[in-house]
């Protein structure tokens, strides 16, 4: 009988989870499109953060511009990642975070866990955007249309 | 950088107040005295909420500090 | 000041929640492209169910036969799809079943919820899912290698 | 089809047992004396758990059958 149960990859050390400016959905795609070689895998859920043109103060944000300590956010992106692959038995999980700037309606965040059954995957993807949110080392700066910034603030 | 001197990075909201690409101060033996001598330097600092990396690690309570380390001042993280 | 908040339609009356055959990850990104005209929208969740080619009994699952109870299960998707809006308040949500056969390590389910903030969109996806593999009148038959189909149970 | 007959859908592993196109039965007045008839005409559906829907609502107890109404038999769902 073949071998069936591919190995993947758990965590991508070779890989920065940055990227520079948007996130396109043919990333997404392709990302999507590489797990169907996994036959064990039966669910991914994926997170995709957007920007919004949000109204602060009766100014609209027209972009948000990211900067990251970069070596420290790389370390703990992959502390994260091994950690919920272990925690939730996953086949893998996915980070990608944009850098630079990045337009209202673009994606800034995709965050893709992958597993045999729908609730490990759903639970995991959960937990591991709010310890994103948390604990990476980003920032963001929201730059308004009639000129000037405002500092990003995570509140939920 | 002279061995008496160290190099302090900074992030979001403290770019504002401080160069975004870090700057140098005399060397201090722990991160209480850094912050001490922080704010005699940017008054503007006072009134923000950061945190200190030494080494990519946020300390939490006064650290010594050794030549060379990497200091990193960061505000709450905004990513996402 | 021009309307930024666009409407987007809560439900889609006018399409099928089915597909034919497998969901394509083009068909995904093609529908979160979609959403980047709303910049109202700050999350979105995305859950897709992919065939595993489980061993039962010693025998390999190739694909899953998918049918439906289709009116009563395009009634039901709607409802619930409705509801889930309401109840997490998102600014949309999408639902697609394949019917047909889909082979292993092909996509046979894709949900999505869209909203504000990445709480309610995660929380509702969730939902959402559990509600559809409970509720919807859709019967996946497994096709196993060797010839012959086992009934597709859904346990978890 | 005539008036005094009515016609039944099955879907998943109850199309191992009927046509999965679906049949037609008597009339019969309610759900109850619905399931009887099956048990007698198929056998087979005995050891299955299934459910019975009317115009395409789940029917949790006995429930009067109007003529033309459509009943279909359904087992438990596996989608997804």
């Amino acid at each position: 009988m073949p071998q069936r149960v591919l190995k993947f990859s758990k965590t991508m050390p070779d890989s920065s989870i940055f990227v520079h400016g948007a996130i396109s959905a043919d990333d997404i795609a392709n990302a999507i499109q590489r797990l169907s070689e996994f036959q064990n895998i039966g669910a991914h859920s994926i997170f995709i953060g957007q920007v919004r043109s949000d109204a602060i103060e009766d100014q609209i944000v027209s972009a948000i511009d990211y900067a990251a300590y970069k070596e420290m956010a790389e370390q703990k992106a992959l502390e994260l990642i091994s950690e919920t692959v272990q925690t939730y038995q996953l086949n893998t999980a996915m980070v990608q975070h944009s850098l630079g700037m990045v337009k209202s309606g673009e994606i800034c965040l995709f965050v893709l866990t992958a597993s045999r059954h729908r609730k490990s995957s759903l639970e995991a993807c959960a937990y591991l955007v709010e310890r994103i949110k948390k604990e990476l080392p980003v920032w963001g700066k929201e730059i308004l249309e009639k000129g000037g910034h405002i500092w990003k603030k995570n509140t939920e | 950088m002279e061995k008496n001197r160290i190099k302090i990075l900074a992030f979001g909201q403290l770019t504002d107040h401080v160069a975004s690409s870090g700057f140098e101060m005399d060397f201090v033996q722990d991160t209480d005295t850094l912050k001490e001598r922080l704010y005699e330097n940017y008054p503007g600092l006072k009134n923000l909420h950061f945190s200190i990396a030494v080494d990519k690690k946020i300390v939490n309570s006064n650290t010594h500090l050794a030549a060379g380390c990497e200091i990193a001042l960061l505000p709450p993280f905004s990513g996402g």
